[in-house]
């Protein structure tokens, strides 16, 4: 049984570790993957401690669906025109 | 058998914190999109296993999502990259 | 265009027998015609591929080859790539090749970039239709003119696909 | 264990060796696209011998068989896709290649035309 707790807190410290990358990043692009980062390893954590249907939602709303919607979101408070730096490498901004 | 299964379990999982590290540090968005993909193919084999090792046979299909739909989350961040999403 | 949808609706059967893999009558019926609403979904799309096209003898030992061709080189690029990421002095010669394509179909130019993006240490990125040319991220930049460099990368897998593809 | 047992366990091991050497490679590649040739090439080889070594120990026709064939087709089939549109992205906005690399022959072959 001690396996199974193994999984658990495995689950469990991935989870946390992409939620604090989510806000100590500074990149706007870079928080939002780290959310996505979150709703994958969320779903796994669901199919561990036995709930398969709850698991389907996550992938779809924690994976996918939200962070698009953060994107789009993105989008559209961006009010200048998006230029190569804008679109989120580092390497280009820092010139 | 059963040890088995879920020792590969705790081995992807394991695999899976190799790779947050780069998502933590990818200096480029491509670099976290690749990171992130790979992250989700491993927690569909992990998914995988464990259902063999619950032996409940309908946990497999959150592995068909979790695979299916990574890809897709690629071509979304892709076509974002390049010419934005609307 | 009956047998476009006929032909997609045979895909879809398969998929489905595939994915739910429980043999009822509900279920089977439920597939067939699932999968002929999906076909005549679908038709507008372009062509179908006949399903029984595989089992044309020739083409089945081409597809065979193809399959072995392709087991033996993942195995062996994939040993070379795990040679230099682990290597303490990463033996990298990385850089963007060009290398010109005899294929002119869409689908033998993805055939193409898939197979090979598999199965040597290459990486398609680009495509230009006008001149035929495909562009290569390598990890290992072959040596020599265009015509050796795409007989390092890709000229013998498109031999391989191009009599599959005979009719 | 069974025979069945121990072939499974060779292919795991396999499997993971292939996983883990494609995480590190990920991690300690020098630019992008070397990244994206060890995500594309070696996590499929990972995963490949993992889902064989699962319809090895469980039966090849049992439901566990069927998925494992449904996802080794998805990611043979949509792996070297997504690593194709990442990599043309990064391409298309610019990110620089790493200063060991050998050739760009994109960038050569645009300096002729512009010549």
């Amino acid at each position: 049984m001690t396996g199974f707790w193994v999984l658990d807190y495995l689950c469990l410290a991935g989870i946390l570790t992409c939620a604090a990358l989510v806000v100590f990043m500074n990149n706007r692009s870079g928080s939002v993957m780290a959310l996505s980062g979150v709703g994958t390893l969320m779903s796994v954590l669901f199919v561990v401690l036995g709930a398969p249907d709850v698991a389907h939602a996550e992938v779809i709303v924690g994976a996918i669906a939200l962070p698009v919607l953060y994107l789009v979101a993105i989008g559209k408070i961006r009010t200048d025109v998006p230029d190569r730096g804008e679109l989120g490498e580092e390497h280009a901004s820092r010139k | 058998m059963r040890d088995l299964l879920l020792g590969v379990c705790i081995a992807e999982l394991g695999v899976i914190a190799v790779l947050i590290i780069r998502l933590a540090r990818g200096p480029t968005v491509s670099d976290r999109i690749i990171a992130l993909n790979t992250m989700s193919t491993q927690g569909a084999i992990a998914v995988l296993f464990f259902a063999a090792y619950a032996g409940r046979s309908i946990y497999c299909d959150v592995a068909l999502w979790l695979s299916s739909f990574s890809y897709l989350g690629a071509f979304v961040w892709a076509r974002y990259l390049e010419r934005g999403l609307l | 265009m009956i047998l476009r949808v006929l032909y997609t609706g045979v895909w879809a059967y398969a998929v489905w027998l595939v994915i739910t893999w429980t043999a009822t009558a509900e279920q089977l019926i439920f597939g067939a015609v699932l999968s002929l609403l999906v076909g005549l979904a679908l038709a507008p799309l372009g062509d179908v591929a006949a399903p029984w096209r595989v089992l044309d003898p020739r083409r089945a030992v081409a597809l065979a080859t193809l399959l072995v061709t392709c087991a033996v080189r993942i195995v062996r690029a994939n040993v070379s790539l795990a040679h230099r990421i682990l290597a303490p002095s990463r033996p990298l010669r990385s850089g963007m090749v060009v290398v010109p394509t005899t294929m002119r179909t869409d689908a033998g130019i993805g055939a193409t970039g898939l197979v090979t993006s598999l199965i040597v240490d290459n990486q398609i990125v680009d495509v230009d239709t006008d001149r035929h040319v495909l562009q290569y991220h390598a990890v290992a930049v072959p040596e020599g003119d265009d015509q050796q460099k795409a007989e390092q990368i890709n000229a013998p897998i498109e031999r391989l696909l191009a009599r599959i593809d005979r009719r | 264990m069974s025979v069945h047992g121990w072939v499974a366990a060779a292919f795991c091991a396999v499997g993971l060796f292939f996983s883990l050497t494609g995480a590190i490679g990920i991690v300690r590649m020098p630019d992008v696209y070397t990244r994206i040739q060890c995500s594309s090439k070696t996590i499929t080889m990972g995963a490949i011998p993992f889902l064989v070594a699962l319809a090895i120990a469980e039966g090849p026709l049992s439901t566990y068989g069927s998925r494992a064939l449904v996802v080794g087709i998805l990611l043979f089939i949509v792996n070297p896709a997504a690593s194709h549109a990442v990599a043309r992205a990064a391409y298309k906005t610019g990110v620089p290649m790493w200063s060991g690399s050998v050739v760009d022959e994109v960038q050569l072959r645009r300096e002729d035309e512009s010549e």
